[in-house]
């Protein structure tokens, strides 16, 4: 058992899949020798050659674009947004072209989209984007979103083998601040689609992914002096939710907060809130409640960006507020 | 091999290396389109097309020409068609009936009425359906020469695009992409006088498509549209250069659009006069029978064989085509994830 | 008072703003001499000249981020999307630029992106869309969607007299079926930011807008006969949402049924059920539930889009079900 | 008017209707470009800096060069930089402090903290604030040009784009844009060797930028981007022509990145002989310098006042801005919208 980092277990998810199956190639903006603006794919070029770990013009959306055509082809290309935040410019291929291909053509597009999102780096507005709820709402693509470096090698290693489009996002705040002891000689894969308890509690469920999983876990423990014993899911798999997971806790604990570091208004809390209220409405004891980042554009001075964001205080307050409901 | 009717001695040679039958079938695929669309002109009068209908009329040669200079049959080249080039799809080997039910939204139609009109594609036959937005395909053609490329296939793609719709991002993005990575891709622009109702000099600043890609680096060539084996020779050479590793190329084929935009539209824009000529002078399928009758290549007798083939094919699969059924509702929801997860499950039946 | 259609009300509202204001100005594909791909902009040309009614190459990156500029320097510009399924084309440079312009650089950005949308027309998975949810989640911007021709005139009107960037929703199927007296004599100006109450009611809450607004009025005069009282709650300015005429029509019914046509999954009614959530949990006597179109692109054959699209029928259902909750 | 110092009779013309003064001004916006760049280096190893830290070295000629041929004043020409033209920015009228400001999140920052770097802008200067996102600027500055047009202004704007970032979509959409309706736009293209760690070759398949712009029927001229009189007279030429109604001008200015893409990056892709060559033999300044006092029209020690007024104009506004407080925390909030919705609420208030 080694000790790795968040992006040390992605680059090694990525490197088991592209030694395991020929059909994998990287694609992106200085991936190749350079090895990505993280280091991701550092040495890639080197062992799989330049073919496989193609450098790419600046032009996002014929990145996805040609991910899409070779996925047609049997590929099981993995392009790379060198921030996630420019998504954007490939919007357009990926609602359209790319997340109906299966239903409208029967085409099959297996491909992964990754790419360093989120905050708390000081990254400004243009480079610490949380882009889930712009795709979350395209039936056919599927987004998962890794909060530990467990989870950061198996899912890449999953998505690269699903049959459809898997947004993976990355955060980069994660990057190299959790490390965790990964056994070397198991093949790490975590299903799409389930999410998992991190923290054990019963008076009330913190629904939550990404970074946000880890200010909900210090905020459990603080709670938990308190006497308020919380009980925390990290989604994992943002499309499609794991609706049966949610349920359970609510169900346990009858009071939800949803926790997301994106902004509040059209964000994934809506409609888990809005699940909760279909399918467990008698189960709930009190309002579901919500913490994220405020509805601005993210600054980048640090005490605008610590305003702005969710923080382990403003989850205590919440849940504190709701416990005692 | 030889049909019955053999060119006399003093025909001139057939160009491009057809064979008199391959001739034959050019034109067969030339009316085919034109026919079929007539067929379909009737359909929608009738109110049997779901949603609009879009005619090449006029621009046959180029859609028939270029699409007959690739390699077909399973996992051979690829095309990728814009609503207009029907020919092409015809001669990739959709069948007409399949556009018929497309058009007549029904069951049995390769989208199951799931998207509209031509847009839809059979990767074994070599051709890829396309989405509606303009430019698009010009990176998914990028990669799927790509992974020919990649896999050391001796394959080639080949996409269309509009006057108008070069203007669009992706379509720089991907010929650029393709370009600069030297994939086996041809590009051919259509130089049909029209977007819609805009005219190319609201379009562009250039006077040609093909000035539009000198900034890509690739050999680009115009040729007149509406002589089908000139396109066919011209896309022929850029072909086999993009299969001998040579890298993109792109023909401009120069047309004209000599219907409305879509049927609903009267194009009360276009000057009647140069309609007139284009129907008169240059239409591509008077031009052919001209060429093939005045050079001995072909008779009289044989083509209104062929028409009346033609014909008797088309009105089997209108007929066909119209006694089928409408597709079941529930269908909707099935394909959207190759690997259905819960979020397709049938939500208010839980009401 | 003449009879006007919704879409001679919009060209009404454009019409007199172009007279009233000469820094407005319409830009988009065909808008000129053909009058746009609806004949909105019909007979503009000829009146404004061609210099205030500009024919643009396809290019909906260029058209929106041309209009982000003049409106930097006073100008007042509609930005026309042929279909609104193109705006997906400038989706980056309408959330990355344009919605962030004022606060970023206090940049004032006064502009209009308008273009059909919407189903019930069999135009398929590209010609169909709502897209109000891809754009609901940005702050900076302003979203308008009149589902009647009185609003149609005037949210036209307020959008372009707005400082800031405004998307203005028109939905196709309501063109020409939707019909209604405008008084000549008077200036129309439908305020941004408040939802109307469409019918009065006591037993249940529908919020809707668009298209639904006149599949819910339906139910709601069918239910009327099975002695349900429905209120029906047109939002009229999706962003921002007006949360007061929200929670006063919940408090007042203690029942919700939000009904969009758009997909259900990250569609606008999970934030409006998490904002009620928030807001009046405690007024609520059943769970707040929806009707929307299934997770789907949008197919075209009738069969299908009937289907896929809520119809008067699934609102019934789901009123009835609720109100006997 | 004229400085202490006149050229004497030997010395050749000053070329571009420049005088002695203006030659004076221009290397005195060259020095605080550097200036401030080392400035703001040293700051950024002491870790003052928020964020990232991207250099312009070398590149300061086409930068000052360029938006010196711009007409400055309020309600005069407009531009639109890239991170790298600081330089740009000071022409402009952008005071140091205001870019230490933005480096180091103070609360009087141009944005008050809330976009990096030189990501600012003043309209009444005559400069736009830029985002991040590579290609955008060009279609917003196509907007602001038209609408000088429109209203029959003699404004001319002026962009920036890297030879990394033509290849994105949004700049083939703005430049055609500006082309086909003939706004008044320069568009200045850097061929930096890099975009990142990318070199030119896999970016495009042709040799110039002035080549990539060939597909928009607009003047392309390439210049020695080193060479800040050069860039000067080219970027001036092409003012005026926009200003007389001529349309969209571009200009290649050929350079050199000298430093990594930002601080973070040690370059390591980067042949070493090259960045020694273009140090030695290519330094924007140090041609000036020569050139300047080998033609007679300057002498040292005015130069060296000058560097001794900028290092001082720099300490003064480096002293100064550190004392200066950061945004408080809820000044986050404001100015999303100009007339503010009930969304910006502080809604955990109500919990
Ligand atoms: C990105 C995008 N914007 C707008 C449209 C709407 N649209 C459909 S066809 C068309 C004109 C296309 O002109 P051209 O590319 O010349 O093709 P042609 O119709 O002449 O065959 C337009 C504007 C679209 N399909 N895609
Ligand atoms: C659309 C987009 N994609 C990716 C990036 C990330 N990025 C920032 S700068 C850069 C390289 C830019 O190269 P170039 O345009 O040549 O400018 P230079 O850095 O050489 O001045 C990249 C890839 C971006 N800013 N925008
Ligand atoms: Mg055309
Ligand atoms: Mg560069």
């Amino acid at each position: 058992m080694a000790e790795v980092t968040y992006l040390e277990a992605l680059r090694q998810g990525l490197w088991e899949e592209m030694e395991r199956d020929e059909r994998v190639f990287i694609l992106g903006e200085d991936v190749g020798s350079y090895g990505g603006a993280f280091k991701v794919t550092e040495g890639f070029a080197k062992q799989f050659g330049e073919e496989r770990v193609i450098d790419t013009p600046i032009s996002e959306a014929a990145i996805v674009g040609a991910a899409a055509g070779a996925a047609h082809m049997g590929m099981r290309p993995v392009a790379e947004m060198q921030f996630i935040d420019f998504i954007s410019c490939a919007y357009d291929m990926l609602t359209n072209y790319v997340a109906t291909a299966r239903y409208r053509a029967g085409l099959p597009t297996p491909m992964v989209v990754r790419g360093p999102c989120g905050g708390y780096v000081r990254g400004g507005p243009f480079h610490s984007q949380n882009v889930e709820a712009a795709f979350f709402h395209t039936p056919g693509l599927k987004i998962v979103y890794p909060a530990t470096a467990r989870d950061a090698k198996g899912l890449v290693k999953s998505a690269i083998r699903d049959d459809d489009p898997v947004i993976y996002l990355e955060h980069k705040w994660l990057y190299r601040r959790i490390k965790e002891r990964l056994p070397e000689d198991e093949e790490i894969l975590t299903p799409i689609g389930a999410a998992r308890v991190a923290h054990e509690g019963n008076d009330l469920s913190v629904v939550t992914y990404g970074a946000t999983l880890w200010k909900s876990l210090e905020a459990a423990e603080q709670l938990d002096k308190d006497g308020v014993s919380v009980e925390v899911l990290d989604l994992r798999t943002l499309l499609p939710l794991d609706d049966a997971a949610i349920m359970r806790s609510v169900k346990k604990t009858n009071k939800l907060l949803i926790v997301h570091e994106d902004t509040r208004t059209g964000g994934l809390a809506g409609e888990i809130a809005a699940r909760v209220n279909e399918q467990a409405f008698e189960w709930l004891d009190g309002p579901i409640m919500r913490v994220t980042a405020h509805d601005v554009p993210l600054p980048y001075a640090p005490t605008l960006e610590d305003f702005v964001l969710p923080q382990t205080g403003d989850i205590v307050k919440a849940a504190r507020w709701l416990a005692a409901y | 091999m030889a049909s019955h009717a053999a060119p006399t001695a003093q025909s001139p040679p057939i160009p491009a290396g057809l064979s008199r039958d391959q001739l034959l079938e050019i034109y067969r695929y030339l009316r085919l389109t034109r026919t079929l669309e007539e067929r379909l002109t009737a359909l929608y009068r009738q109110s049997k097309v779901v949603g609009g209908l879009f005619r090449s009329l006029g621009q046959e040669a180029e859609s028939v020409g270029s699409a007959y200079a690739l390699e077909r049959g399973s996992h051979r080249d690829l095309m990728s068609p814009l609503t207009r080039n029907l020919g092409s799809m015809l001669v990739m080997g959709a069948a007409p009936i399949q556009i018929l039910r497309q058009y007549l939204a029904r069951a049995e139609s390769p989208t199951g009425g799931r998207d509209l009109n031509i847009h839809f594609g059979d990767l074994e036959r070599g051709y890829l359906g396309q989405i509606s937005h303009l430019g698009d395909m010009i990176p998914v053609m990028a990669g799927i020469a790509l992974a020919f490329k990649l896999r050391r296939e001796p394959r080639v793609g080949l996409v269309y695009i509009g006057d108008g719709g070069m203007s669009a991002g992706a379509f720089h993005e991907g010929i650029n992409f393709a370009a600069a990575r030297r994939v086996p891709l041809v590009v051919v622009g259509e130089y049909n006088h029209w977007a819609y109702s805009t005219p190319p000099r609201k379009q562009f600043a250039v006077e040609h498509l093909a000035d539009r890609v000198k900034a890509y680096g690739i050999p680009a060539v115009s040729v007149d549209g509406n002589d089908v084996l000139a396109v066919y020779e011209a896309t022929r050479f850029a072909v086999e250069r993009a299969r001998q590793g040579k890298g993109v190329h792109f023909i401009e084929v120069k047309t004209y659009r000599r219907k409305g935009h879509a049927e609903h539209d009267d194009q009360h824009y276009v000057p009647q006069h140069e309609l007139e000529w284009w129907a008169k002078e240059n239409d591509p399928i008077d031009r052919y029978v001209q060429r093939l009758l005045g050079s001995g290549w072909a008779e009289e007798q044989e083509l209104k064989e062929i028409d009346e083939r033609v014909r008797v094919e088309i009105d089997a699969a209108a007929d066909a085509c119209l006694g089928e059924p409408a597709p079941g509702p529930e269908s909707a929801l099935a394909d959207v994830y190759g690997d259905p997860p819960a979020a397709e499950r049938l939500w208010f039946r839980s009401v």
